[in-house]
C-alpha cells in the first residue's frame, strides 16, 4: 500500500460514458492479487474532495502500467475523464483483499460473472486464472449496447456471454438467464456487480466456492473511518463485522449481509 | 518551535488526528512512525460494543463531506485491552474520546478508560449528532453538558476536555457552562448537522438519514467559535474543523486554539498529518515567529499584548 | 409545471433572487427581464436609512462566502418612494425583506411595506448575524420570535414569511413558535455566523470580524434543516442556502420547500437565475416528473403519500 | 456590460509573480473608457468560488483583443496563471467607471501614477491621452526590481520615472519622492495602487485636478451586493457612500473617504 503520483498514459472513451484509463508508476508493481483495488485523488481539497476507489483491470508490472475502468457518471469521475495523456493522478493503493485463486487447481472451470463497471477485476482475474491453466467461462451482463465493453478482450480470454436487458446484444435478460440455460460444469464462481446480480447468484449458485466483490461509499479506504461495513452473517462472530475497503472488497458468498 | 503543552498533554507538535477519524492508529501506522504526531484522539469508546448505523453511512458535499458512523466501537474493555495495549509501542500522548446515552455510560467509560496508563486525557463528546437515544440534551443544555462534566470529573485520573457541538445558539455559554463545572480543556468543533438528498432515489443518501458536516466548509464556523469561546474561558482549546494544510493550523491558533485535530483531511491524504507537521516551521519562520504559542488568540489580543512575544 | 401558489405569492416558477444579494433588482435587469422570475425578494429595509459595516465586507471561504454589509439600505420611506416605484413596470411578485434592532422598527416598517401594492409578501429578517445591537433574541429564542410575529402580523396587510437562522440548537421550535404566532410561510435559511483571519495581518478579514456564511458549502445544513422543519409545520417553505443550478433546487424540494431563493450564486453568475428556470423542466421530464409541487417532501413522505402524484 | 466566454491567446509571466494575460472576444469592443475593469470567473463554483476584479490594461478593439496584468497572489489568482492558450475564461465586463478624459485638452500634462498592480489601467490610459494629443508623464512604484513590468511600454508613450522601494532599480523610494523631486507642471493627475500612496497624493496633489481608481474586496461588481462601499467625504451627500464597483473604481479626491 502506497500513495503514488502516477502518469496517465492513456484515458479514452471506450464505449458510452465508460473510460479506460492506464497510468504508469511505481504503485502498479505492488498488486498483490486481481481484485484489489485504488483510491483515486481526482480533485483538488474542496471539489470533489474524497477519493474515488475503482477497481484494477489489468497490470503490467514489468512497465508498471497499470489499467482502470470506469463510468464518468457523477462530478468526480467525471473530472478523472477529463484528465489527459502526461498528466499525474495521485493513487492510494493497491487495497484490499481480492479473489482468491490460491486453491484452484489448473483445468478446473471457473465461472466469471460481471455486471456493469462491475466487469473490469474480473479481466485480470481471468488473465491469472489462464496463467495457472484454469479454464474460464465469462458472463458479461450490461443495460444495453452502447455501454458494453472489452467483450473482444474476454474472449481472447476463454468463453464469453454478453446479456443485455434490453436484448440490443448477446441474450436478452440477466446473467442469471445465462447460467440458468447453460448449466455449466464448474468449480468455483467470482462475481462483481450490482447487489441484486450477487444476491441472486448468493441464492442460487452458493453449493460451490463463490466469491463476491461488493462496493460501499467509502471515506479512507483503508480501514480507519468504518464507513463501510457490512454486517457478518454470522451473528456470533467476534466482530460481527467486516470492512469492505480492508477486509473485502471480496468475500466468500455467505461471510457478510449483501448491502442493499 | 511547536511543543505545546496542555493539561495531561505534553505534545512536541500541536497536531493530533482528530478523534473517529484515525481509529487507533493501526492504519495509518503503515503509512508513517505515529510517534511523528504530537497526540493522537482515538474513536469515540461507549460502555458497550456497537455496530453504529446502517450504511451508507458517508457521502460527499461541497467542500466537505457527512458522516453517520454512529459510534461503532468494539466497546471500552476491548479497547483497553486490544487498542490501548498495541498503541503501548508508541510514546504519542492519547486522548480518549468517550460518549454514551446516559450519564452512567460515560461515568463507566471514563472511569475505566482514565486508569489506563496510556491515556493522557479523556475527551468527552457530548455532541455527536449520529446517536439516536438521547445524547441530543448533553451537547446543546449548558447545565445538562455540566452536570455530565461535573461527574466525569470525579471519577477520573486526568484531564478531561470536553468536545463541543456547534449545533447551538450560544456557544460561549456551553464552553462556560463546562468550564465552571471542571473541564480542563475544549475541543471544538464537532461536526455540524447536515443532510444530502440523492436525487435519483429521492430519499437522504445516508441511511440514517442526517449526518455530521466535516472538511473546509464548516472551517469558519469552527474558527468563529474558537474566536468567541478562547476570549470567555481561560482552559485551552484544541480546535478542529476542515484543516487541510499549515495555514489552517496558524488560522486557528491566531483564533485563540492551543492545539489542533485534523479529521477528514486524513481521508484525502492519508499523510497529511507530518506533512503539515513539517510545513509548520517554515511557515513560522516566514511569519518571523519563534514559536507557535506566540500565535495563540493573537486575531484578537490587542497589539500591546502581542508585541512581548515577537 | 413549475407555477407554485404560496401565500401572497402566485409564482409562474418557483425561483427568486434571495434577499440582499439582488439588491432591488436594477442591475440584474441589464441582464434579463426581471418578468422571467417567479418572484423577488428585495434587499432588507429598516426604518431609517442604514450605512452598514465598515470594509471589508465580503471574503472567500471554502465552498462559500462569508459577509457582513450589516443591513445597508437607503430606509423604508425611500425604498417605497424609489425603489418599489421603479418596479412597478414589472409583474414579478415582491418579497419586502425586513430587518430592525427592535419590536417598534419591525412593526413600522411593516406596516408601511405591507400597504403598498407592489409588496405581496414580507419576509421577517429576524437573522441577521450581522447586526450589533440587540436582534440576535430575535433570532434564537422562540418566545422573542414568535411575539415579534404576532405583532408584525397585526399590522401587515399581506403574508408574512419568517427567515430563520441556522445558528440555533432547535430549529424546530423556532419554527412551531412562529408558526403559532401566526406566520404565513418560513424562510430557510440564513448564513451561518463564521470568521476567516487573515494570516497577512492576523485579525479577521472582515472590518466587522464576523460574518455570514452563504453558497454551497451550507447547502447540508439547510436541506437538514428544511427535512426537519417541514415535517413539524403545515405551512410553506422558501428554501435557500447554496443553490447553484436545478439539481439544487430538486434537492430543496425533496427536502420539503415549496420554493425556493439564489443568494451568492448571482454573484458568481449573474444570468444563473433565469438559467436554473430554463433547466428545471428539461430535469423534471427526465425524472418523470408532471410539476415540481409533485416533488415537495418527497424525502420523507411514505411510498404512499407520493405514488398518488406519479 | 455582458458575460463573454473569452479565449485565451496570451497568459505570459512578465516579472517575478506577474502575469499578461491577453483574451479574445466581443466584449473587447464594448470598453467604453480606460480604468474600467472586468470580473473573471477562475474556478469553478466551488473552489474559488467568486470572481476577480481585474483592471483593463490595454484594448485591442478592432482585433478584439484585451490585456490585463496581474500577480498571481492568492488562490485564484494563481489558478488564473494556469490557464494555457486556447482555453476559455468566462469574463464579466466592462464595469465600472474610469479615468475622465474628456475635459483634458491636447497639448495640456497629465501625469499618470501607479503603484505594483495598480500600474495596467495606467497603460490604456497613456494611450488614450496620446491619442487625444495629451503629454503623459508616468511614474511608476514598485517594491523591487524583479516585479517591475512595462517599464518599456511606458517609455514608448512618454517619460517614465521607476522608483523601487529598495532602490534595486530606478529612484530609491516612493512616487512622491520623484513628485517632490522633480515638481512639474502638469493639468491633471491620474492615480492608481496602493491606498497609503492615495493618501498621501490626496494630501499633496489637490489643488489640481486629481483622479484616483480605488479597490475593494467585492461580491458583485455589478453594484448590487453593498460589498464595496466606501462613504462620501461630504457627510451631506444624498446618498452618503459610492460602490466601488459601479460608482467608481475612478474617484475625483476628495468625493470618497479612501478605505484603509
Ligand atoms: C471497491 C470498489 C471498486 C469499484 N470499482 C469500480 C470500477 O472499476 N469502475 C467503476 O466505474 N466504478 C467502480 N466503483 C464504483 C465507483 O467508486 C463509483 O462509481 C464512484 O466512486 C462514483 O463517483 P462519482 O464521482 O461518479 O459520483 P459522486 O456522486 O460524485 O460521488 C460522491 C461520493 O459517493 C461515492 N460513491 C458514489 N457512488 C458510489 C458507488 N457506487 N460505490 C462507491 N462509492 C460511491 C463516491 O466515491 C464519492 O465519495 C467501485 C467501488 C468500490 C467501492
Ligand atoms: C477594480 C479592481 C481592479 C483591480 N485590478 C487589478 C489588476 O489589474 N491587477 C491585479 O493584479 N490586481 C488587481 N486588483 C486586485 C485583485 O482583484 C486581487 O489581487 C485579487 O482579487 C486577489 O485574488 P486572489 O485569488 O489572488 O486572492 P484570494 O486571497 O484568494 O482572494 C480571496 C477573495 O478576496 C478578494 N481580494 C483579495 N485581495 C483583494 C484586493 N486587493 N482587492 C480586491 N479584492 C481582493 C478576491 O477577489 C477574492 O474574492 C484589482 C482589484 C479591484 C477591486
Ligand atoms: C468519519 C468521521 C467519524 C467521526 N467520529 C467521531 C467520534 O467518534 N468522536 C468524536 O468526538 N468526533 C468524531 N468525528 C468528528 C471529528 O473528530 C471532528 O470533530 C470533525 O470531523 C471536524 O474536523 P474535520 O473537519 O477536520 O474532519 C468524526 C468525524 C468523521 C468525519
Ligand atoms: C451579500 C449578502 C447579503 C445578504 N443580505 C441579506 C438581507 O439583507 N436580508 C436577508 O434576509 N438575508 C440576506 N442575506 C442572506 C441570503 O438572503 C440567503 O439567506 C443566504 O445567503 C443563503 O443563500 P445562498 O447560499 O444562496 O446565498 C444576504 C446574503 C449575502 C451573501
Ligand atoms: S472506507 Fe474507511 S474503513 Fe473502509
Ligand atoms: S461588489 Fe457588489 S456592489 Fe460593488
Amino acid at each position: 500500500m502506497m500513495i503514488d503520483k502516477m502518469i496517465v498514459i492513456q484515458n479514452n472513451q471506450i464505449a458510452k460514458d465508460i473510460f479506460e484509463l492506464k497510468v504508469k508508476g511505481a504503485l502498479a508493481a505492488h498488486v498483490r492479487e486481481p481484485g484489489q483495488f485504488v483510491h483515486i485523488k481526482v480533485g483538488g481539497f474542496i471539489d470533489a474532495m474524497l477519493r474515488r476507489p475503482i477497481s484494477i483491470c489489468d497490470v503490467d508490472k514489468q512497465d508498471q502500467v497499470m489499467t482502470m475502468i470506469y463510468r464518468a457518471d457523477g462530478n468526480g469521475t467525471k473530472r478523472l475523464s477529463q484528465y489527459a495523456e502526461g498528466e499525474e493522478l495521485e493513487i492510494l493503493g493497491p487495497l484490499g483483499n481480492g479473489f482468491p485463486i490460491e486453491t484452484v487447481k489448473a483445468g478446473s472451470h471457473a465461472i466469471l460473472v460481471g455486471g456493469g463497471v462491475g466487469v473490469p477485476p474480473l479481466y485480470y482475474l481471468s488473465k491469472q486464472l489462464k496463467e495457472k491453466g484454469v479454464q474460464a467461462t465469462h458472463i458479461l451482463g450490461f443495460q444495453t449496447e452502447n455501454i458494453v465493453f472489452y467483450e473482444k478482450e474476454f474472449k481472447d480470454l476463454g468463453p464469453t456471454y454478453v446479456t443485455t436487458v434490453d436484448g440490443s446484444k448477446g441474450t436478452k435478460g440477466f446473467v442469471t438467464d445465462v447460467l440458468t440455460e447453460h448449466d455449466f460444469a464448474y468449480d468455483v464462481m467470482y462475481a462483481c456487480g450490482p447487489v441484486p446480480m450477487l444476491k441472486a447468484l448468493e441464492t442460487g449458485y452458493s453449493a460451490k466456492p463463490l466469491y463476491l466483490s461488493l462496493e460501499q461509499r467509502m471515506g479512507c479506504a483503508i480501514g480507519a473511518c468504518l464507513a463501510c461495513v457490512c454486517k457478518t452473517q454470522d451473528p456470533q462472530d467476534s466482530r460481527g463485522y467486516r470492512k469492505v475497503c480492508s477486509d473485502g472488497p471480496v468475500f466468500k458468498a455467505g461471510e457478510v449481509i449483501l448491502p442493499c | 518551535m511547536l511543543n505545546v503543552s496542555l493539561p495531561g498533554l505534553n505534545m512536541k507538535n500541536p497536531v493530533m488526528p482528530a478523534s473517529g477519524c484515525f481509529a487507533f492508529g493501526r492504519e495509518f501506522n503503515q503509512f508513517y512512525d505515529l510517534n511523528e504526531l504530537g497526540a493522537i484522539a482515538i474513536k469515540a469508546a461507549t460502555k458497550e460494543a456497537r455496530y453504529g448505523n446502517p450504511t451508507p453511512r458517508v457521502a460527499e458535499t461541497p467542500g466537505g463531506m457527512l458522516n453517520a458512523i454512529g459510534l461503532q466501537n468494539p466497546g471500552v474493555d476491548k479497547i483497553i485491552s486490544d487498542e490501548l495495549e498495541w498503541l503501548k509501542q508508541f510514546e504519542t500522548p492519547i486522548v480518549a474520546n468517550i460518549a454514551g446515552s446516559q450519564t452512567e455510560d460515560y461515568v463507566y467509560t471514563a472511569e475505566h478508560l482514565s486508569k489506563q496508563s496510556r491515556v493522557n486525557a479523556l475527551e468527552l463528546n457530548i455532541s455527536c449528532p449520529n446517536v439516536k437515544e438521547g445524547g441530543i440534551a448533553f451537547g446543546t443544555i449548558p447545565e445538562v453538558a455540566a452536570e455530565l462534566t461535573a461527574k466525569v470529573k470525579t471519577v477520573s485520573e486526568v484531564p478531561v476536555y470536553v468536545k463541543l457541538s456547534p449545533n447551538v445558539s450560544d456557544i460561549v455559554a456551553m464552553a462556560k457552562a463546562v468550564e465552571q463545572a471542571g473541564a480542563d480543556g475544549l475541543s471544538m468543533i464537532n461536526t455540524l448537522l447536515g443532510m444530502r438528498i440523492d436525487l435519483k432515489t429521492g430519499k437522504p443518501i445516508l441511511a440514517n438519514k442526517m449526518g455530521g458536516l466535516s472538511g473546509p466548509a464548516i472551517k469558519p464556523v469552527a474558527i468563529r467559535m474558537i474566536y468567541e469561546v478562547s476570549q470567555h474561558v481561560n482552559i485551552p482549546i484544541i480546535g478542529m474543523g476542515g484543516i487541510e494544510n499549515a495555514d489552517d493550523v496558524i488560522e486557528f491558533f491566531l483564533a485563540g486554539a492551543s492545539a489542533v485535530a485534523i479529521g477528514t483531511a486524513n481521508f484525502v491524504d492519508p499523510l497529511c498529518c507530518p506533512k503539515i507537521i513539517r510545513e509548520l516551521p517554515k511557515r513560522l519562520k516566514e511569519m518571523n515567529v519563534n514559536h507557535i504559542n506566540d500565535l495563540k488568540g493573537r486575531s484578537w489580543r490587542s497589539c500591546q499584548e502581542t508585541l512581548s512575544s515577537h
